[in-house]
């Protein structure tokens, strides 16, 4: 193995797992250039490490190594994500992960996204600077006589209503920090909740019949997870034919005991 | 601070400014004596005057605020009464269903719950005459309380506040507020 | 109309005004031609940075309006305790770059030049008012597509689009393009 050489911005923030213990960016050179398997690479303890950092030193990291971190580790998942889960059109499973053509555009894609980010800084500097002036806002004098159309018109109180919830109901401010991580899809935890009242009902399905509607990877990836902990948990049965062959579950009759909300299942923290 | 430092920043803080700013307020904002930003602001009035400009900086209710000169009234009216936009922005609704769901509530409230600053819908709101001042705020700083008006149950074409649809049904309870709170301290590091 | 007549009309409508008013709206008010209004302003502005006044007259998203001089920030912030920073995290501020530089563009296009989902970024440029919908993709789907909004500029201190900073300069050098080359190389692909 090569000397543990930095690379790229440095992102100082040290992760340990069974595998690797060092700094993120070093993981992701690790497992680009193919001297990890990613596969054996468990992204909890990544996710663990972010949060712990967050909570324990968020002032010691600022916003930006924060953020690279999640952009790596987000990196890190799909990677992870595109292995479990060759597509249908990927017709060799053995494949390469990374094809040449895929690293070319993966080049080009990286290229345009510093472009992007040094721009950014400029352009936080040009608010800062418009910030230094304030409009204003006081608007008219009172004596004059405004005869303009009713705004209001055509606005109910339901209009209103509504307005008032996404005034208030919508705030998406978590969203900004997490959106690496694609927070709009479940946790495994919810998940596994939300399989132990799907499951029962089905009986027995296949992974594909179960992942079927979703619309991206990463939701496959934590139904996926959350089957994986079920199984561990004995709540399922899985089976599969032949190796990439459908994967078939089966709850296992009695494991929906009588009076244990879905809350009572225990994890292991997966934090996303 | 020289004479030319004082007008200097009595011109940016009035410019800013809704409401009229007293010249005590100023003294404190500039470490300065009172009568010094009096005669100032004075010798403003005076320079604008002389240099006819279309603004004028008047003393109203013991303050002091910029408006438009008198002979400029036909252009301002014309402006005001300009036919640009019949409908409310998205913004200005959302504000305007803060104040009528949360009244008596103050800019700084309101701002705190859109996450943007909105002195300028709120200027309009109030100039609309759909929202009004119903109150000041106890405590430092008595923040002016805004509150909706009989024009705007008129055009609703709603009896009484009473009659706006219930919201509580929609609101999250305590706990999700507690936990979007946790999840929001880290991430805004304060 | 006089040039001091135009001047002082300018004055007084761009005093009153709540967002920047465009010289063709001033032109239409004043019954006189857009460039000649437009002349005029810009001499205003130059003339209040002679006189060394605390405000100024910038033009903003296309439009004309009196705001603080930056030199006053200090009184300015202590008077209005504005809390302007709101500051967006580094995903935030390079997704709004990508907007603005790449506009109009979808949330796909976004997310596969970031490599990550960008939907929550999305979402909160929107709310912020930052960025909004332009207009729709053709073929299926019809994705949304988003650009820059008018606020946007505002927050930016800049007139157009044509004033950001040209993306060229900020493009990486070759000694960047040959690191990141290095990074992607698979042991086993030389």
């Amino acid at each position: 193995m090569r000397p543990p050489v930095r690379y790229g911005r440095a992102v100082g923030v040290d992760v340990s797992t069974p595998v690797f213990e060092g700094p993120i960016d070093l993981l992701l050179h690790l497992v680009t250039s193919h001297e990890l398997d990613i596969l054996d690479v468990p992204l909890a303890p990544v996710v663990d490490a972010f949060v712990a950092t967050m909570q324990a030193t968020k002032d010691a990291y600022g916003m930006e190594v924060l953020s690279e971190f999640l952009l790596v580790a987000a990196i890190l998942l799909e990677l992870k994500s595109q292995k479990l889960l060759p597509g249908p059109d990927e017709v060799d499973p053995e494949d390469e992960l990374l094809g040449w053509d895929e690293r070319d555009l993966l080049l080009s894609r990286l290229l345009e996204c510093r472009a992007y980010a040094a721009v950014a800084d400029r352009l936080v500097q040009l608010a800062e600077d418009a910030a230094r002036s304030a409009p204003r806002v006081s608007g008219l004098d009172e004596g004059f006589s405004v005869h303009a159309p009713d705004l209001l018109e055509g606005v109910d109180a339901r209009d209103l209503a509504e307005a008032f919830l996404r005034a208030t109901a919508e705030r998406p401010v978590p969203r900004v920090d997490l959106s690496h991580v694609t927070v709009d899809t479940l946790t495994v935890a919810e998940a596994v909740e939300e399989l132990a009242v799907e499951l029962p009902a089905r009986r027995s399905t296949t992974f594909t019949e179960l992942t079927g509607h979703l619309g991206t990877r990463i939701e496959v990836i934590v139904r996926f997870l959350a089957i994986l902990e079920l199984c561990k948990l004995g709540r399922v049965q899985l089976g599969q034919g032949r190796t990439f062959g459908e994967l078939s579950i089966e709850w296992v009759p009695g494991a929906e005991l009588v009076g244990v909300g879905v809350g009572a299942i225990v994890l292991d923290e997966y934090n996303g | 601070m020289t004479d030319d430092e004082l007008r200097r920043a009595i011109e940016a803080v009035v410019m800013v400014a809704i409401e009229p700013v007293t010249p005590s307020l100023m003294a404190e904002l500039f470490e300065e004596r009172a009568e010094r930003v009096e005669a100032a602001a004075r010798e403003l009035t005076e320079s604008y005057e002389r240099a006819g400009h279309g603004f004028v900086l008047a003393k109203i209710a013991g303050g002091y605020r910029f408006q438009t000169h008198p002979d400029q009234a036909l252009f301002v009216e014309r402006f005001a009464n300009r036919d640009v936009s019949h409908r409310l922005s998205t913004a200005a609704l959302e504000t305007l269903a803060i104040v009528a769901y949360r009244q008596p509530v103050s800019r700084t409230q309101i701002s705190a719950l859109r996450g943007v600053n909105v002195d300028g819908v709120v200027r309009l709101l109030e100039q609309r005459g759909y929202i009004g001042p119903v109150g000041r705020a106890e405590g430092p700083g008595q923040a002016v309380l805004f509150g909706t008006t009989d024009l705007f149950l008129e055009r609703l074409g709603i009896d009484s506040l009473a009659e706006l649809p219930p919201i509580e049904e929609y609101l999250p309870g305590p706990e999700a507020v507690v936990e979007l709170e946790d999840r929001l301290r880290p991430a805004l590091g304060d």
